[in-house]
């Protein structure tokens, strides 16, 4: 039995979740389907972690879907990259689940419970498959199972503000016009090669050689991909869909959703595309290198002007993009460990700073930063909590924050570039007045008259500090991300640079 | 006389891109022009059909025929997996249809109305309209 | 609804006819053009077509939305759990070798069912979505024709 | 108990006095007792280090490797266990201090205010100890965020505007400045640690070098060089103790012992005389001595008067650095003891004044000598030690860093350091001329029933101040012994062929 579920690892990854989900929707209570997306969740993760385990070492798993062979069929893949991504969502889904049971009692009605935990499961087998899958349009499917859950998840947040629906309408029409630039952008990878499998198309690109189908199949799936994970200036629909949705959904979402987008990003510029296929370069270093640097600081200067505490972290988390999207135009392997490194960090930062949210609108009813005067005496750990995070972002020693901009600044001082580091920690400083804006106010300020705050229940509080834990722990002693981003970049490093050899 | 002759043969013989081009930009530009929500999927749906009409008419091989196995060895086949990729786009598709449909109703029944800039104009005054603040629920 | 004679006499003539047509796109696919996903939409059309004659109560009577949402989700399940099943027999997932003896045998059965559950949970969710939208409209009265 | 445990202990215990403070938070004496009692215990604990140290040990432990190669350690050299030794002998006094002070101005909050001085004591040990830049970063931003809450603590509108004029300006420097400095460094040389005669030397271009050096210079904005000076005026609006420990005990003096600590075991002094990467340091440093003394003249707020002193003697330590040569570092190191017991001494009489008196102007202390004898002598003796006169502490560290001019061939730097003394004349001495021998004005601020109830401070206030009064005088006559050890920072590499 174990050897049967151990030889089937990657597909169990999906299948999971998402045979978990209709089960959940029958299941009809919204206890029960929560209990049961619990253990299913928890499963999903002992899946990830051993899958993480096998391929610490640099082994790469590739599982065929159906028993077909490679190329025709639908290739699993799992190598360091997608091992850690994959740790990721299934880690901040196992830690976001047991807060959501106390939040979304609050925000949606009891009928409707069941079917938002199968819109969640749904959501994370989506993003499990975009991570874990080998084939190209593979990936599309389950971006658009992942967003069309994603859009439902957004659009429950209705019950509590009305603005939800707009929200989720728009992000759906964004999410839909990437996802088809991405299809057409496949497509033309298709016409060229013939395949799809992302293995194959690396070998088959470089026999082919540069071509204008090939720059625009490039293009097309840099736009569709950059609408998934919000790339200045295509991240219109991320504040909105963040601010309104449920606040558990906020914290999954930020923490993985645009995560995954990144990976698959990642995945087609270096695996597929290679590091050394020039277009590509230049198209990162002239466009999205600006981009990046104008989302570090647009995002951080609006988010600075924002009254809304979920917008405001949304706003950041629109920044917080634009630094992995710096690190990846470094094109060199500190550069691309920033990056990868900063998924993770990110992850686990916003998503505590989100949780905290959640919290404040349980125990307050509102997460207006004006309205929370003096909320660091009512609820200390959650303000705790905060601040903690609030370092992480700006990126204070000790936190994991620090590991990405010392990677990142690292990367462009490597380089030469000068103007790039300095405005890294520029837009950094940009972070400590939002942050502290938000410090001053719980501590410094009175609070509202008459207002009745307590302390967040522990069942939200806990999830909320394991991820601070993370924050501080992996910022203290960062050995195993940063070794585990390392190894995944030299890895895509590597393997990219032996295509292009003429 | 031949040059143009080159020029008509390159744009005749790829009339599916062009046809693709054609039905994409009118797709996207609705998505884009439109305030009228239910306009904006009109636009998302012809936008996603100029992708399928695209993975299609690439999968023909001229002279080709559907691909089902004849008794004929030499048959030439179509390449039939566009046409699978694309059945999975197109089932994608109704559901990204439905649930956008499923939310303009909503969107509908909460706003009173399907206009974009009413209902931009109703948010305005969700933020700034009666001191109303943004992280507040509304009722 | 009673005096609109030919709607109905036409839809009883159509329906059934639809119905094993969509049975018939639904057990072929495995060899000619067809499938789940065809056959699902068909088969929901005729339930569709039902309610457009006779109102939608009649069809949330025949098929109620909770039933709907169940066979959606069971459909899933078949499909999933064929892969299950395989993978527990030692095949990959959905890898039908496992199945049968004879491979063509195999191949022919896992894909009959995995069509199956994909044919139920295409039928019914569209159905649902066509509840879900038909009943938020006001009813129509007779005369309104 | 081995000295690297004691190194642990040293830092660990102001860093876990906290959690006793919150425990015993709603027993005022019992949280108070907890807080002396835990500033004995640490320079109990720094006490056999500093003996250690001068018996020529060099006690190391690392702690944590933080990404590959990148290690939280700590290793003492002479120079971080002056700072220790200041740092935690000045916290005992300046404990004492608060509790009087704090009751006397009945402050809210006092055991926030514990806990955050706590924790900002731990982090300037922690500076003194760290065995390299890197931990020595963590634990400047850990001061930096540590104080915050003491600078605010008053929660006015004007308290929080200075508050975060002075987080926004530390972090600015160091984020902006500090941290590229600290990761160019580690790119060039592999390695953040200090060692003798510095690990930049035949890795750096010297065309680079001062440009790093700006870096260093103007990140390590505690320092307070020009034009980077505006937090410390700003953080005046705090209690009084935390004005002590901000320019006497903790902030400040990690600032400048950063600003030594790179320019003699990360550049190296004799990489730095060599490429003449500081020459510009030198005449920014005197600059910044001379405006801000014209500017303290200027003040007619007290602790505003004594802001502008600190910028200003802050950069003579920086000059001392910058100059290049052993005797500016020792000097250097040497201000930082003398100038922490003048300034403390300084800023305890102003906080005793404004207790006993509730006067912050200089124009309103008329007279005000004749009912604070003891504070306002003890203001005098202070104020000598820092204009550098003998036989005061602060007479010794002038005349070693004019030594240092002189080695440098800086003349003009000698005339700077003597007109900056005339300065220090002109703006400490009229305070307590004015408070002893002016007439009180009758009018508004001593006319009314309230100032006829004017005495000495409490007994509390009164003792540290004459403790770190006595201090100045009492240097002067050991700095023999300082100097000696002084000599044992090492300048060049060690193992030269």
């Amino acid at each position: 039995m174990m050897a049967l579920i151990e030889a089937n690892l990657p597909a169990l990854q999906v299948v999971l979740p998402l045979i978990a989900a209709p089960i959940c929707a029958i299941l009809g209570r919204g206890g029960r389907s929560w209990a049961f997306a619990c253990i299913v969740i928890l499963a999903t993760f002992a899946i990830s972690v051993a899958l993480f385990a096998q391929t610490y070492a640099g082994t790469i798993i590739s599982y065929r879907m159906g028993g077909w062979e490679i190329p025709l069929g639908i290739e699993y893949r799992v190598d360091r990259l997608n091992a850690f991504v994959l740790l990721i969502i299934s880690g901040s889904a196992t830690l976001v689940l047991p807060y959501a049971r106390r939040i979304v009692a609050a925000e949606i009605p009891a009928e409707r419970q069941p079917l938002f935990y199968t819109a969640f499961l749904l959501c994370i087998a989506g993003l499990l498959g975009i991570t874990i899958t080998g084939d190209a349009f593979n990936i599309f499917v389950f971006l658009e199972i992942s967003s069309l859950a994603t859009y439902a998840l957004v659009a429950s947040g209705s019950w509590v503000n009305k603005r939800a629906l707009t929200a989720a309408y728009n992000y759906l029409i964004m999410g839909t016009v990437g996802a088809t630039f991405f299809v057409i952008g496949v497509g033309m990878l298709y016409m060229i090669t013939g395949t799809l499998n992302l293995a194959d198309l690396a070998v088959r690109i470089a026999d082919h050689g540069d071509s204008s189908t090939l720059r625009m199949g490039f293009v097309f799936i840099l736009i569709g991909i950059g609408l998934k994970l919000a790339m200045f200036p295509l991240h219109l629909w991320l504040p909105n869909a963040y601010a309104y949705a449920p606040s558990a959904v906020t914290a999954f979402l930020a923490a993985t959703a645009t995560k995954a987008a990144v990976y698959v990003m990642l995945r087609f510029m270096f695996t597929v595309f290679g590091f050394d296929y020039e277009f590509q370069a230049d198209t990162l270093r002239m466009v999205v290198l600006p981009l990046a640097v104008i989302a570090m600081f647009a995002a951080s200067i609006v988010a600075i002007f924002q009254d809304n505490l979920k917008r405001m972290l949304a706003y950041s988390s629109i920044a917080q993009i634009g630094y992995i999207l710096l690190g990846l135009t470094f094109l060199t392997e500190t550069g691309l460990t920033a990056s990868i490194v900063h998924l993770f960090n990110h992850a686990v930062t916003k998503a505590a700073l989100f949780m905290v949210a959640g919290c404040f609108i349980l125990s307050a009813g509102t997460c207006s930063i004006s309205k929370l005067g003096g909320i660091g005496r009512d609820m200390p750990w959650t303000t705790a909590a905060f601040v903690a995070g609030g370092f992480s972002l700006i990126g204070l020693p000790l936190t994991v924050g620090f590991i990405s901009k010392w990677y990142l600044v690292l990367a462009a001082l490597e380089l030469g570039w000068w103007p790039v580091a300095l405005m890294i920690m520029a837009s950094s400083l940009l972070a400590v007045i939002y942050v502290w804006r938000v410090v001053e106010v719980a501590y410094l300020q009175p609070a509202p008259e008459g207002t009745v705050r307590k302390e967040a229940p522990l069942s939200m509080l806990i999830p909320t500090w394991i991820f601070v834990g993370l924050s501080i722990w992996f910022g203290v002693n960062a050995m195993l991300t940063s070794t585990a981003a390392g190894r995944a970049a030299s890895a895509l490093f590597d393997s990219s640079h032996i295509l292009w050899k003429e | 006389m031949s040059d143009i002759g080159i020029e008509l043969d390159y744009i005749m013989g790829r009339y599916n891109y062009w046809l693709f081009c054609i039905l994409m930009m009118t797709g996207l530009y609705i998505t884009v022009s439109r305030g009228n929500l239910i306009k904006k999927i009109v636009g998302l749906n012809i936008f996603q059909t100029a992708v399928f009409m695209l993975y299609i008419s690439m999968g023909k091989v001229i002279g080709g025929t559907a691909p089902i196995l004849t008794e004929v060895p030499e048959t030439i086949y179509s390449n039939p997996l566009p046409h699978v990729l694309i059945l999975t786009a197109i089932v994608v598709g109704i559901a990204t249809t439905a649930v956008a449909l499923a939310l303009v109703v909503r969107i509908r029944e909460s706003y009173g109305t399907i206009e974009e800039d009413e209902i931009l104009e109703l948010e305005h005054d969700m933020d700034f309209g009666s001191g109303a603040a943004q992280g507040d629920p509304v009722a | 609804m009673e005096h609109h004679s030919i709607l109905r006499v036409v839809s009883k003539l159509l329906i059934p006819p639809m119905l094993v047509y969509a049975l018939y796109v639904q057990f072929h696919g495995e060899y000619s053009p067809g499938g789940g996903f065809q056959a699902g939409v068909v088969f929901a059309a005729a339930f569709v077509l039902y309610s457009l004659v006779h109102g939608i109560d009649a069809l949330t009577r025949v098929a109620p939305p909770r039933v709907l949402h169940a066979l959606a989700g069971l459909g899933v399940l078949i499909f999933a759990g064929t892969g299950v099943v395989t993978m527990a027999l030692g095949d990959a997932y959905l890898g039908y070798y496992a199945l049968a003896e004879h491979p063509q045998h195999a191949q022919e059965w896992g894909i009959v069912v995995v069509e199956f559950g994909v044919g139920m949970t295409v039928a019914s969710v569209m159905l649902s979505l066509f509840i879900a939208f038909a009943s938020h409209t006001r009813k129509l009265d007779d005369k309104d024709w | 108990m081995n000295n690297a445990d004691l190194i642990l202990l040293a830092i660990a215990i102001p860093a876990l006095t906290p959690f006793l403070l919150a425990a015993t938070g709603k027993w005022p004496n019992l949280r108070d007792t907890v807080s002396v009692i835990a500033s004995i215990a640490t320079f109990a604990a720094v006490l056999p280090l500093l003996l250690a140290v001068i018996d020529g040990a060099r006690p190391a432990i690392s702690l944590v490797e933080v990404m590959p190669g990148l290690v939280i350690g700590f290793e003492i050299e002479p120079l971080g266990m002056l700072f220790a030794t200041v740092a935690s002998g000045l916290w005992i006094p300046t404990a004492l201090y608060s509790i009087g002070y704090m009751r006397g101005a009945h402050e809210k909050k006092q055991t926030r205010f514990a806990i955050c001085f706590a924790i900002a004591i731990a982090s300037a040990i922690g500076i003194a100890f760290s065995g390299n830049l890197f931990t020595l970063f963590i634990f400047y931003e850990v001061l930096t965020i540590s104080t915050y809450p003491l600078v605010a603590h008053k929660e006015t509108p004007e308290a929080k505007r200075g508050a975060r004029t002075y987080l926004a300006i530390l972090m600015t420097t160091s984020i902006l400045f500090l941290l590229v400095a600290l990761i160019w460094t580690w790119n060039i040389a592999g390695t953040t640690e200090f060692r003798a005669g510095g690990i930049l030397d035949g890795r750096l271009d010297p065309a680079f070098a001062p440009f790093l050096l700006a870096l260093f210079a103007f990140g390590i904005g505690k320092a307070a060089l020009m034009p980077f000076h505006r937090w410390l005026p700003a953080a005046m609006v705090a209690p009084t103790p935390v004005s002590a420990l901000l320019h006497a005990v903790a902030v400040v003096k990690a600032g400048v012992f950063t600003m030594l600590k790179v320019g003699t075991y990360i550049f190296g002094i004799g990489f730095l005389g060599k490429t003449g990467a500081s020459d510009w340091l030198v005449w920014l440093a005197a600059a910044s001595i001379l405006i801000a003394s014209i500017v303290a003249l200027t003040k007619d707020d007290l602790k505003a008067r004594l802001a502008y002193s600190t910028v200003s003697q802050l950069s003579y330590i920086t000059l001392g650095m910058a100059l290049a040569v052993q005797m500016g570092v020792i000097g250097g190191a040497m201000h930082i003891a003398t100038h922490a017991m003048g300034k403390i001494a300084l800023f305890m009489c102003a906080g005793a004044i404004y207790v006993a008196a509730h006067k912050t102007k200089i124009s309103q202390l008329d007279g005000l000598g004749r009912k604070m004898p003891v504070t306002f002598a003890c203001f005098t003796i202070a104020a000598l030690s820092i204009i550098g006169l003998p036989p005061f502490a602060g007479a010794w560290s002038k005349w070693y860093l004019m030594v240092a001019a002189a080695d440098a061939n800086q003349l003009i730097i000698i005339g700077v350091l003597m007109v900056s003394s005339l300065l220090n004349v002109a703006y400490l001495l009229p305070i307590p001329a004015r408070a002893f021998f002016l007439k009180p004005k009758d009018d508004e601020t001593h006319g009314d029933a309230a100032s006829s109830r004017i005495e000495e401070t409490p007994l509390l206030c009164l003792l540290p101040i004459c403790f770190a009064a006595l201090g100045c005088i009492v240097l002067f006559f050991t700095i023999g012994g300082l100097y000696e050890y002084l000599l044992s920072i090492p300048i060049r590499p060690e193992s030269l062929p």
